[in-house]
């Protein structure tokens, strides 16, 4: 029973959608029991491979051969029979189920023809004590965070029997402990025999856990090596395709006046305790686990949340956001964190999405002028070098890095003195993020003030001029530019 | 453990609500008339549910996968029509015209199922569509004339008796079982409630979405034949005013007895419940006198006071 | 008068309509309210909305009410037979008024006949045509499918001119909705003589349609033509909108409460009771608008 | 560039197909019958349009938004009776009772809104709920009896003429003008477009959604009202069947038109190509006389076959 030491075996493949081709002649080998690195950046074509090993998308050309056998999935359900097993980058869960139901879903456990539920919740329970979650089996998936979601996905991954395991972008909404229990998983699996395809734009990650490393570039296959024979910078130079100037763009500048003033702010039962001052060409970063109640904090500041305690002071003025069109006409603006739900309307164009918060300045007499819109949108497309056909192609279409170009562009065009980025980064590759934290640099030099929001440490200790660190639902610390490490902001959080 | 508790505690109270509804009501009117809680008239009230109820297993199957079907009220008139009209007219005997109007039930329920799940046309114009072709084909197959005098034998489906129990009830009551079961204990249940939940979800991880959807529209034109052919015997004829409405009464029905709107939640038994509400009301507004036009009104800000309760307390920020 | 009222007196009457929707109905509705004041009768009055399953329903409700009589005005012939039989196993006398159903143990049948309604507009159309056409005429028929006894009425029209030489230009169901039947009638594309209307609402669509068209040579005629609407433009003259087989609300409500009072006082009760029937045209309309 | 110019292409012909679907069914139903293609035939058409394709300018936004108003037919209903019933019974001048209609109206948009939008109800029940209660007010107000013989004044919104064109075309013409005007080039347009699209981005992109939803609704009631109008002196008569079942045609008629049913695209103008549609089809199958059984049945087929042919070139995996 000698097996093959390849599991899989792409050759050629190519696969188009209209306009593109996502996939352009890909061939490369995966070996088996290894963890397989997946790398590109958005749009490369990653994701679109991984959804032709998994039954998801049919129509492509060329071969591919698993454990020497051809090998052409025509529904997920083939796939998943032949030990295939994923985690897609997006979320998908049926969020009005439970999570037991859900770590079992398609492959329900039964008892003769009849459900187990019994087993099923003893074996959920069982799984998420030995990742060491405190989740309840029983809560509805719509009733959790974005990573606890994550690890029910995992844990959804695990249950079936698999050969092997992809994961794509797994990490994205994970903080370090949910990234712990995921490396702990990986672990696990790989001791028992099981191949891992990894996919992440997270560096460190790759280079902790990774044996061999594959790179697509605009849908071809730029090579295919294992890890000891690249370091960070070759690796990002094979991604990008030229070269790449400093991943963290940080000018340090004189900070101003102070802007936004927050004293004992809080929502009960939801946050509380938060303190800080946002002076003029700061960037202020929000540190913390997942669950921290970041996101609640400036949803209050920006009145879509109330506020029960504290004050908020404006340019030297109190002041409260009754809602958030309210805190926009006071020059707040928020890049959210789902920037396919929040972000964007994403059958509306690239042109409709930049001008709708600024819709004032494309309106003449009440009417929208269609040249106003094209001179602005074309405008920032330029500014933001966003890699679009033409501002009228619908932002669906569009890679993640450029979407989120987008939203910000959005906030450009209105011109807010207070902008607060949540979880900018979130699956972004690496050139797309070095730009992005270039925009945060000139919106500082300008005079702005920007909040960010993130899980990721390196983004905060790379970019931020001061930093607080909240945990559970408080602030509990902060850290001047001078003081930053991971180590530092971790002991917060414990 | 203990926010797993409350969370049952409050899953539980969402699915009940309509029992309790239910039972507010009944304590309502039974201050209100004297008649009202006599044994003979709640008997009334499941016999005059039943028929309703059992589209309302459908519609809310329907409702739980995320769609909706409006021509479940001509499926019903149809499959009725169908079955007096062979038997009638072309003197096959019962149990064939039962089969036969099964089949028809089948069909349509499959032409839907087919539309939405394949064709991907949405539900309502889908079903809309399946409407007006079981309304024309009932007029022509009855001449838009009532056909009466059916045989005695099948009087025993809406008239008779097991024990004290009207037929229909038991028939209500054992389908609502079943199917609670099937929803809650078997691979295809879930399914139904995965697609709902999340249909993109149910397909990666290996349902077949399509063929599910598809399947519960055909059961649902199944229950509508079976709800026909009971709603004839019962007024012994049919005509084509039959089931007239029933899929609001139904949509209605399921959505009061907390079945989410939005798919993928709520226990199928909350449309018996909400059914039986619905009925319940109906018939206390006739023992109270209260004026037809009155009713309408009256329908209707009780249908929004129902589902807005909850509604409201579940509004969002946009 | 108050004499025979006695036997009603503090009597409990259920009364299913066929249906509450139409301004004939609704006027029967009114009477049987109106009179049992007078009456000293406790009535109830429910809309069976054209349905067989909601009059049965209804009638349940009454049994289980322990009416002491239930009085139905049947939405087909056939559906409640059954729920008539527990009506009548629960010992609660049935009368029908308006349409019949086919039941045979009841009290009486206050009526009109359908057909015979049909027959009137028909014969007199019939003396018409060959007076003023020569026997030829295009005629257009605004039907509904349901209730049969509009059918009926159709068949009495249809009937009567047998012998002539008519061209149905149109038969269509305008489903009881005046906007359908101007549209039907709009988009008529010969020469009509005649439009003949199954219910006033058929009418009073073709009348606006015709004279939306400027048209003023085709003549409507309805039947269960009733109220001030119909009166008033036959009274004026129109120009269009010719005659209306009357029916009398009131007529009929009393009728039926004397049948009820004559069976409640153990006096015999014919089996069936047919009230009069006219033909309302601008020669006779005076009489109607005063009674009304 | 080549991208741009072929979804071009494709975004024309989706929201141009209804005016392609009327052309076609114009040329074959002028081969059918010789009456077909008179400049007066031509004329009925877009005059029995009119009422119902004014609704279907409110449904559409509606539809664009993502929801839908299943009580229009009975506002247009409600408000012509009170249109009637204020001149004829009240004496109030025509004016005075327009206005007061119009008023109606939007109090019975501004409910659906309300619930709708702030209440959180799902819009099937709320404005399933508002049927109910403007169905019976207008039964209450005509106790079911139709006011008719309505002062000759009015008889010129119905039946009246600018030139030769029929004043309730030139309404319906104003209308779609203004209101595509509106949904193109305005803020409040883009922002219906925006909370259809993505009701959560609108929301963080500073649009008060709940406002904008709420209105409209109000202006959906608006347009019933002036609809109720319109028709009530169009058939110098207000009747509780009036409007009945427009909120079914406006529904089709916008959906024939490309409006998609999951919100945020299509053009309003296909509202009124659609609308026209169904016209046509009704005034060809009457044209020929088609026995109205087969209307329903074609109706139907029509219907899915209209829908279904886009639907299927545009089918999902699951
Ligand atoms: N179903 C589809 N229809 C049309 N185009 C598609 C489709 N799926 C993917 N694409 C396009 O194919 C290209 C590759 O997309 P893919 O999602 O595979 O990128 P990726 O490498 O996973 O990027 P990311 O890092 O952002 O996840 C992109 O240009 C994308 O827009
Ligand atoms: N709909 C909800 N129901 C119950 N709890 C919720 C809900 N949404 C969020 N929470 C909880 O509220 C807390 C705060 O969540 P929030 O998203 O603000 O955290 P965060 O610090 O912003 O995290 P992230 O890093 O994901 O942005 C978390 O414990 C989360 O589980
Ligand atoms: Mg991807
Ligand atoms: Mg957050």
């Amino acid at each position: 029973m000698e097996k093959s030491d390849i599991i899989f075996q792409l050759n050629h493949i190519t696969q188009e959608f209209p306009g593109v081709k996502a996939l352009d002649d890909v061939s490369f080998s995966v070996r088996r029991g290894r963890i397989h690195a997946l790398v590109g950046e958005n749009g490369a074509g990653k994701s679109t491979l991984i959804k032709v090993l998994a039954g998801i998308n049919t129509h492509f050309q060329g071969e591919v051969f698993f454990n020497g056998q051809s090998f052409h999935p025509k529904n997920p359900n083939e796939s998943q029979q032949m030990g295939i097993s994923v985690v897609h980058q997006e979320l998908k869960l049926a969020e009005t189920l439970s999570v037991t139901e859900n770590m079992f879903l398609g492959n329900l456990m039964y008892k003769g023809k009849l459900v187990d539920w019994k087993g099923m919740r003893k074996k959920a329970r069982e799984m998420l004590q030995s990742l060491h979650v405190e989740l309840d089996e029983n809560a509805l998936v719509d009733t959790l965070s974005v990573a606890q979601k994550q690890i029910v996905e995992i844990c959804k991954a695990m249950n079936h029997n698999c050969q092997v395991l992809i994961m794509d972008e797994p990490s994205a909404v994970l903080t370090d402990r949910e990234l712990d229990i995921l490396f702990d998983v990986i672990d696990r699996l790989v001791k028992s025999g099981v191949t891992i395809l990894y996919i992440s734009h997270k560096f460190d990650e790759i280079f902790q856990i990774c044996q061999d490393v594959t790179v697509l570039r605009d849908g071809k296959h730029i090579d295919t090596l294992p890890i000891e024979a690249v370091t960070r910078p070759s690796l990002i130079n094979m991604m990008v395709g030229r070269e790449m100037g400093m991943e963290y763009p940080k000018e340090v500048i004189e900070l101003g006046e102070p802007l936004l003033q927050v004293e004992g702010l809080g929502q009960q039962g939801v946050f509380g305790g938060v303190d800080f001052t946002l002076h003029k060409g700061e960037i202020l970063g929000i540190s913390g686990l997942v669950g921290a109640g970041r996101t609640e904090l400036v949803k209050a500041i920006l009145g879509i949340e109330h506020i029960t305690e504290g004050t908020i002071t404006y340019k030297g003025e109190k002041i409260v956001n009754k809602n958030f069109k309210e805190a926009i006409q006071r020059g707040f603006g928020l890049v959210p964190e789902s920037r396919k739900e929040q972000g964007l309307v994403q059958m509306f164009s690239v042109k409709e999405n930049i001008c709708m918060v600024s819709m004032d300045k494309v309106i003449e007499g009440g009417v929208i002028r269609n040249s106003k819109v094209k001179e602005y949108a074309g405008e920032y497309v330029k500014k933001l070098r966003i890699a679009t056909p033409g501002i009228d192609t619908e932002v669906q279409y569009l890679s993640g890095g450029n979407q989120q170009k987008v939203v910000i562009a959005k906030w450009l065009m209105e011109d807010c003195d207070v902008i607060i980025l949540d979880e900018p980064t979130r699956g972004i590759d690496v050139g797309a993020k070095s730009e992005i934290y270039g925009l945060m640099t000139e919106l500082v030099k300008k005079g702005k003030g920007v909040i960010m929001i993130s899980s990721e440490m390196p983004e905060i200790i790379g970019m931020c001029d001061n930093v607080i660190i909240m945990h559970e639902r408080r602030m509990v610390g902060k850290l001047e530019r001078e003081e930053l490490s991971q180590q530092k902001i971790m002991s917060y959080c414990t | 453990m203990e926010r797993g508790f409350s969370a049952k505690l409050k899953t539980f109270s969402k699915d009940y609500m309509s029992l309790v509804a239910v039972i507010i009501i009944f304590i309502v009117f039974s201050f209100a008339s004297p008649y009202f809680l006599k044994m003979s008239n709640v008997m009334n009230i499941f016999l005059q549910t039943a028929t309703v109820a059992i589209v309302a297993i459908g519609q809310g199957m329907l409702i739980i996968t995320g769609q909706v079907d409006l021509s479940l009220g001509y499926q019903v008139c149809l499959t009725g029509c169908v079955f007096a009209y062979m038997m009638k007219f072309q003197n096959w005997n019962p149990v064939a015209a039962i089969l036969l109007a099964v089949v028809i039930g089948c069909v349509a329920g499959a032409a839907n199922g087919f539309l939405v799940a394949y064709w991907n046309i949405p539900a309502f114009i889908a079903t809309l569509g399946l409407q007006y072709i079981c309304r024309g084909a009932a007029k022509i197959i009855t001449n838009a004339t009532p056909i009466g005098n059916l045989p005695k034998s099948i009087s025993f489906l809406g008239n008779g008796y097991i024990g004290i129990v009207p037929v229909p009830i038991l028939l209500m009551l054992v389908l609502f079982i079943v199917f609670a079961f099937i929803m809650e204990k078997t691979r295809f249940g879930r399914n139904v409630y995965a697609i709902g939940g999340g249909r993109e979800a149910a397909f990666y991880a290996g349902i077949n979405t399509k063929a599910v959807q598809f399947w519960v529209y055909v059961i649902s034109g199944l229950l509508c034949a079976i709800s026909g052919v009971v709603l004839t015997s019962r007024l012994n004829s049919a005509a084509i005013t039959n089931g007239n409405l029933y899929e609001f009464d139904a949509y209605i029905g399921a959505s009061i007895g907390g079945i989410s709107l939005t798919g993928g939640k709520g226990k199928l038994i909350g449309a018996l419940f909400g059914s039986i509400f619905l009925t319940t009301f109906f018939n206390g507004m006739t023992m109270l006198n209260v004026d037809p036009f009155w009713q309408d009104v009256l329908k209707g800000v009780v249908l929004i006071a129902a589902i807005g309760l909850d509604a409201f307390r579940n509004r969002k920020t946009h | 008068d108050d004499k025979e009222a006695s036997g009603l007196e503090g009597k409990r009457i259920g009364v299913c309509l066929v249906y509450k929707g139409d301004e004939w109905c609704a006027a029967v509705a009114d009477e049987f309210e109106k009179q049992a004041k007078d009456l000293g009768v406790d009535v109830n009055i429910q809309d069976g909305n054209l349905d067989a399953e909601t009059q049965t329903k209804q009638i349940e409700n009454y049994i289980a009410q322990e009416y002491d009589l239930i009085a139905v005005d049947p939405a087909n012939a056939d559906g409640l037979v059954p729920v008539l039989q527990k009506a009548t196993d629960a010992g609660i006398p049935i009368v029908f008024f308006d349409n019949n159903a086919d039941y045979e143990d009841i009290v009486s049948y206050v009526t009109w006949d359908s057909y015979e309604t049909g027959q009137i507009i028909g014969k007199y159309l019939h003396d018409k045509i060959k007076d003023e056409k020569d026997g030829k005429a295009n005629v257009a028929v605004l039907t509904m499918s349901s209730p049969v006894s509009i059918q009926k009425r159709i068949e009495g029209v249809k009937d009567a001119l047998e012998d002539l030489d008519i061209n149905y230009v149109s038969e269509q169901d305008y489903e009881g909705n005046r906007e359908k039947a101007s549209n039907i009638i709009t988009n008529i594309k010969e020469d009509i003589d005649y439009v003949v209307a199954g219910q006033d609402n058929g009418g009073f669509g073709a009348m606006s349609a015709l004279q939306a068209l400027g048209n003023d040579t085709t003549e409507v005629y309805s039947m269960g033509g009733y109220g001030a609407e119909a009166f008033d433009t036959l009274a004026a003259d129109d120009t269009n909108y010719k005659g209306t087989v009357v029916v009398s609300p009131s007529e009929l409500v009393s009728s039926t409460y004397q049948v009820i009072s004559d069976y409640f006082d153990g006096k015999d009760v014919e089996p069936l009771v047919n009230i009069k029937l006219n033909l309302c045209t601008k020669d006779n309309v005076s009489e109607y608008q005063s009674e009304e």
